[in-house]
């Protein structure tokens, strides 16, 4: 791989957080990474993994420079006082649902959840609600036990442990296939929510500020990998693969997983990775409004609609 | 060679040697004998280390011997403890048990009820002079009362022979002096058949009717020496010639003894 | 005789208590009062670091949420060291009986705090569900170890020669247990008691950031995620109260389980 | 005299090691057969439970990763336990030169413990960052209060009759600390050096596990999110491995340093 | 009153009482009063727990009197410790030095090099039978020569006055008079002013030129009793008429003394 020759100029340091073990959803930083796009523009690139600390505290609070986060945490985290901006979508649709064991003849439609235990992934804020969303509007009580389970979320539904989970459609809904506990989903979508940009990468905005060139260098080189994964997913998936031995059991899981991305997450409609609009930043932030979800740093609830018009820039993203 | 009437207690020929591991084995007693009558109070003193508390041990069957016996009234009782009632140096009164609780012990341990036990125990406390601290804890006691209990503790059990440890060794020397003369008080008016660890050469000499002196490591006997002074014996006698004869005699014999090795 | 020394001792724990009491409080306070000042000269997001007051008061007003999630972490706390205790008086009991047991045992003990149990957590959680189980596991595993080891320290601290006067009155190896041994190793068994039961409480936090469903870790996990640093470090604080409460408990069980102890020890003093 | 001391006991270790190690391997041994066979006939699924069989062949086939992933966990281990020392000596003689700085720090100290870390380890993170700095923080605050607490003590061991001693010829507060309280510390310092270094290795996997670039703590979350729990439990070996390795140092290093008390102890057998 | 030579040392009015807190004190010296010529040997016996050995510490400057002086060479010394040399009950060897850096310790720490101190010291080892063992540690020693040992490492600091607190009472009664005889041959030897606290008359008698008998708490002077006894004297003296009058006093005066009050 051409890891960039080290110019004799000073890299730009730059730490980049990670929301989860590596996944598909990494694809284009890892490419970036070993492609050398970091280096070519200047910057020293420094993945930090998957840790009890959410990106969006560790980028608000400068540990991270940038990060991968999400964008329902996100406005969530806007709300509460949070100052990090989302430099440049990765998945332009909401690839996360209500997952449950497709074994599960007693559940049909969301409605059916009522009453059952819900395994939390990461004690997200934003996802019992918005489930709890979907239910009523099926015509249920959105009534549910929830149970934080962290990381071992996804084990303890397929151990029956637990009722339903907010997975991935494609990373862990896949892996289930192949493991030969399929699951079955419910997209929010479906149900009333408005889709949204379910992976975002966002910035730390102060540093953003001090560096406005290394920020663009930076975006426009992570783009860069994203675009290559969405054109050519069997390269990419092997390079994800490569740069991390032993994470993958099952290679098959990265090869259909990026394949289902490329073909269907990662370009916007003029085939275009990376691209943010105001009307899915606003309609979503105006769904959890509405639903009460959003309060500020004392916990109050907002009394008016949030404004982010300023969560989000496409400003550093490639012209081309 | 058996005599008429057996006495109360016999050693034969006792020897007991420790293994040490890597085939060495410390070699502690050889071929102790010695007896004592029905009533007769015997001391046994010799050099630090040189098997004294082990030869108890073995007569109150917590050694084994190596070889030898042990007899009460002329039965052989190697291995058995019911004959012996033991008194070690240290008090080792319970602090969780009551006075009447810690002397009423060994008879809990031997299977009477609480109740037979603690009577019994109880109706030594005038004699012992510690009448009114029943329910007393041990903490409350002075040295030499915890020492008078720990003597009621011992008695109580009822068996043949008291076997005494070094019992005043860890008190001051005048609160050992007026333990001396209460003990022999309270021994003159029992039946009691007595063996008397000490260290202290009047000790021995104020309260034995005969004094065996044991020999450095391996402790053999090397001198039995009967005590003919009137009884009861009063504080005055200790410094009258006679006492001092025999109190030359054993520190004689003793000196006669080189310190005790060192090594295994 | 007892009297005496109860009355005169009972004027002095308010005096003691104060004056034990100022020295610490006087360097927690400056300490609060440093954050404070250090937080508003500074102007720290509170996300990042709130200041003494914000938490107070945030604290104070979540308080009906932050009791509700006290009463399970509570409940799983006392279950799982009870089972520790269990566990500890079981081994310690077998160990001190059985020589092989000792030799077999001890160092598979030791080894056993070596491994890091952060890692199989999330193993437990997966074996076992998310009921009091796994909680009770994480609990017992975490606090188990002390409280044998000071079993077994407080029986082999029982002085040889009593046990030779108890065999010598012919007591078998249960009853020289029962008469000595066993008291003997109180006195032990109370210190390894409360450090016992000050690593339950951060044990039973630390089951629930693993899985649960209410409880004071689960409540932390969510306010952290919620950037509520003020409450979580208000419900750190009502964690650290409840430890040093339960810690002062053992002083009150100790004092009522081994009397003798503490009166022997202070009789030392006069 | 000396010399025969030791070739005395120079062919002891010999026998005593495997005595000493026999009971406890022939218990392990048991235990992983049964496990073994259990895993087989139940057939479960390796990423529940596998089996020791695939943990040591799926191990040894991730040596390089694994092995690529202790050396920053055992470089956190020395530092974050190198500055715990530190603390622990400073806190502790503070405290045996002043009693009033003793009254007001023990409780605080004692108390500190009460603090559940694992609500307090991701916001270090936000604070400090993802260096060496909040895993040296974490690792100091698992371990430098037992050693502490264990110098303090030993510090109090010291015969108040030697204290006069010294002070009889002549010595201020510092000599008789050097002289005779230091000295006689190094004991209990040695027993609370080997608790604290087996909390520091589960204390440097625990500061990973809640932010780190490299190491197997870091290494075993991600190795859990991927299902793979043989490597995981792998890990927890080799975590196991180096702790009771560096246990077992305490011991040659106590050997070195305090000569005369293992050599005192063991002339009491003779 | 002023004499022509002043005694070496002289304790006038000394009182001390230690406060227990709430208002209540104890009182443990009451005018304890008493001198030593140079090169006297004077021995202190009390009944246990009577203030001996806080009157020590007040001469060595340990503790500070309530009441009263202490005057070296007819000069007031109350609280300096730099005339006093003192030798505890226990033998106090550090288990982390060898015998000479033990022995040398008092130098060392009056601020000699280590190489000067620990020649001064070697310099004594032929003399206290030690020589041999300067590299030895403690654990390799007897308990006689530990003791030796401690009292080398008491003498080689040149102070006017030795202060032996029961400096033989943890040793067993033969070792204790092999190594009462060998005391009185390296201070006959030496010019050593000494007082000595013992709880053994017979020791007191055996060594000193002068036997202070304390009181019960609160202690002072009862009987200030000379010893007109031969030098040297030999072991057998112990058992001579003359040695048992003087036991005799010591004893009806100690016995005379009730056992120390209870309580505060
Ligand atoms: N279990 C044992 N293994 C090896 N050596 C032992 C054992 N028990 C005792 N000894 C040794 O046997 C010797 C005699 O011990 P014992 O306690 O009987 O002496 P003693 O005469 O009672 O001594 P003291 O006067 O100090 O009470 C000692 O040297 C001791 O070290
Ligand atoms: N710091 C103190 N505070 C209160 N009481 C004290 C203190 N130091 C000593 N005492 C008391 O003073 C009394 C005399 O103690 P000291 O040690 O001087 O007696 P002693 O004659 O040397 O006793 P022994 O013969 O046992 O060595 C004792 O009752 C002791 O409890
Ligand atoms: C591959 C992958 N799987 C699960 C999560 C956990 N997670 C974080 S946010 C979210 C959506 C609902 O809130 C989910 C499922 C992740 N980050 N990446
Ligand atoms: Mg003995
Ligand atoms: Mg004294």
């Amino acid at each position: 791989s051409a890891t960039g020759t080290a110019s004799s100029t000073a890299l730009t340091p730059v730490a980049f957080a990670l929301d989860w073990t590596p996944n598909t959803n990494h694809t284009g930083l890892y490419v970036a990474l070993e492609k050398g796009y970091f280096t070519q523009a200047g910057l020293e690139v420094k993945v930090l993994p998957y840790s009890q600390s959410s990106t969006d505290a560790l980028i608000n609070a400068g540990s991270a420079d940038f990060g991968i986060s999400f964008q329902d945490t996100a406005t969530f985290a806007a709300a509460a006082g949070v100052r990090n901006i989302s430099v440049m979508s990765v998945l332009q649709h909401d690839a996360t649902a209500i997952g449950v064991l497709a074994s599960r003849d007693d559940i049909r439609s969301p409605k059916d959840l009522d009453g059952k235990t819900l395994g939390l992934a990461d004690p997200s804020a934003t996802f019992p609600t918005e489930a709890s969303d979907v239910i009523k509007n099926d015509g249920g009580t959105g009534e549910f036990r929830k149970i934080t389970l962290g990381t071992s979320a996804y084990e303890a539904l397929y151990a029956g442990k637990v009722d339903f989970t907010s997975a991935f459609t494609t990373w862990e809904g896949i892996d289930a296939a192949l493991r030969g506990t399929p699951m079955k989903f419910f997209a929010l979508h479906d149900y009333g929510l408005p889709d949204q940009y379910s992976v975002i990468v966002e910035a730390n905005r102060a540093w953003t500020a001090k560096h406005p060139a290394a920020t663009a260098q930076f975006v426009q080189a992570l783009q860069k990998g994203y675009q290559y994964a969405a054109d050519r997913p069997d390269a990419a998936a092997k390079i994800l693969i490569d740069a991390n031995p032993g994470a993958f059991e099952n290679t098959e899981l990265v090869y259909q997983s990026q394949k289902k991305l490329s073909a269907s997450y990662l370009k916007d409609a003029n085939g275009k990775v990376g691209t943010q609009t105001a009307e899915t930043w606003q309609q979503l932030a105006d769904f959890l409004y509405r639903a009460g979800l959003l309060a500020d740093e004392d916990g109050k609830p907002l009394t008016t609609a949030l404004d982010t018009s300023t969560l989000f820039t496409e400003h550093y993203l490639n012209e081309k | 060679m058996a005599e008429a009437t057996p006495p109360k207690i016999e050693l034969r020929g006792i020897g007991k040697s420790f293994p040490l591991g890597r085939g060495q084995v410390r070699s502690v007693l050889d071929d102790i004998a010695f007896s004592a009558q029905p009533g007769e109070f015997v001391a046994v003193i010799g050099p630090s280390g040189c098997g004294k508390s082990t030869m108890f041990n073995i007569m109150a069957g917590l050694e084994t011997a190596n070889s030898g016996e042990v007899l009460v009234d002329g039965d052989v009782v190697t291995g058995q403890h019911k004959h012996f009632a033991y008194m070690p140096q240290k008090d080792l009164l319970f602090p969780w048990r009551s006075i009447l609780e810690n002397t009423s012990l060994g008879l809990e341990v031997a299977g009477e009820t609480k109740k037979t036990a603690r009577a019994r125990a109880g109706s030594f406390f005038a004699a012992f002079g510690l009448s009114g601290f029943e329910d007393a804890h041990p903490y409350e006691l002075s040295g030499g009362m915890r020492q008078r209990a720990a003597l009621l503790r011992t008695v109580v059990q009822g068996r043949d022979v008291l076997l005494l440890d070094e019992p005043f060794g860890a008190l001051d020397s005048l609160t050992r002096t007026d333990m001396q003369s209460w003990l022999q008080g309270v021994w003159s008016q029992n039946a009691w058949t007595a063996v008397l660890i000490t260290h202290d050469i009047r000790e021995a000499i104020y309260l034995a009717d005969r004094v065996v002196v044991l020999s450095a490591r391996p402790a053999s006997v090397r001198l039995n020496l009967t005590i003919d002074l009137l009884r009861p014996r009063e504080l005055s006698m200790t410094t009258s010639a006679e006492f001092a004869g025999y109190e030359r005699t054993l520190l004689a014999t003793l000196h006669k003894e080189t310190l005790p090795p060192r090594g295994p | 005789m007892k009297n005496s020394i109860t009355v005169k001792r009972a004027t002095a724990p308010r005096t003691t208590a104060f004056s034990a009491l100022a020295p610490p409080a006087a360097i927690l306070v400056a300490l609060v009062i440093t954050w404070q000042v250090a937080v508003m000269a500074a102007g720290v997001q509170p996300a990042i670091l709130p200041s003494p007051q914000r938490i107070l008061q945030q604290g104070w007003e979540a308080r009906t949420t932050i009791w509700d999630n006290t009463l399970p972490t509570l409940q799983e706390t006392f279950l799982g060291f009870a089972v520790s205790l269990t566990v500890a008086w079981t081994l310690a009991i077998l160990i001190d009986f059985s020589p092989w047991l000792r030799r077999a045992l001890v160092p598979l003990l030791v080894a056993s705090q070596a491994i890091p149990i952060i890692a199989i957590a999330p193993l437990i959680v997966i074996w076992f569900g998310f009921g009091m189980l796994p909680k009770t596991i994480v609990i017992a595993l975490v606090t188990f170890f002390p409280v044998t080891v000071g079993l077994i320290d407080g029986f082999n601290r029982t002085d040889r020669e009593a046990i030779n006067l108890l065999r010598s009155m012919g007591a078998n190896r249960w009853k020289q247990f029962v008469y000595v041994r066993l008291p003997s190793a109180l006195p032990s068994f109370f210190t390894a008691l409360r450090i016992g039961i000050a690593y339950a409480v951060t044990g039973a936090i630390f089951a629930e950031y693993v899985g649960a469903e209410r409880g004071l870790g689960i409540y932390m996990a969510m306010m952290k995620n919620s950037f509520r640093t003020d409450l979580v470090l208000a419900a750190v604080a009502v964690t650290a109260l409840v430890s040093v409460c339960l810690f002062l408990l053992t002083y009150v069980a100790e004092r009522a389980i081994i009397p003798w102890h503490s009166k022997e020890r202070r009789s030392w003093h006069g």
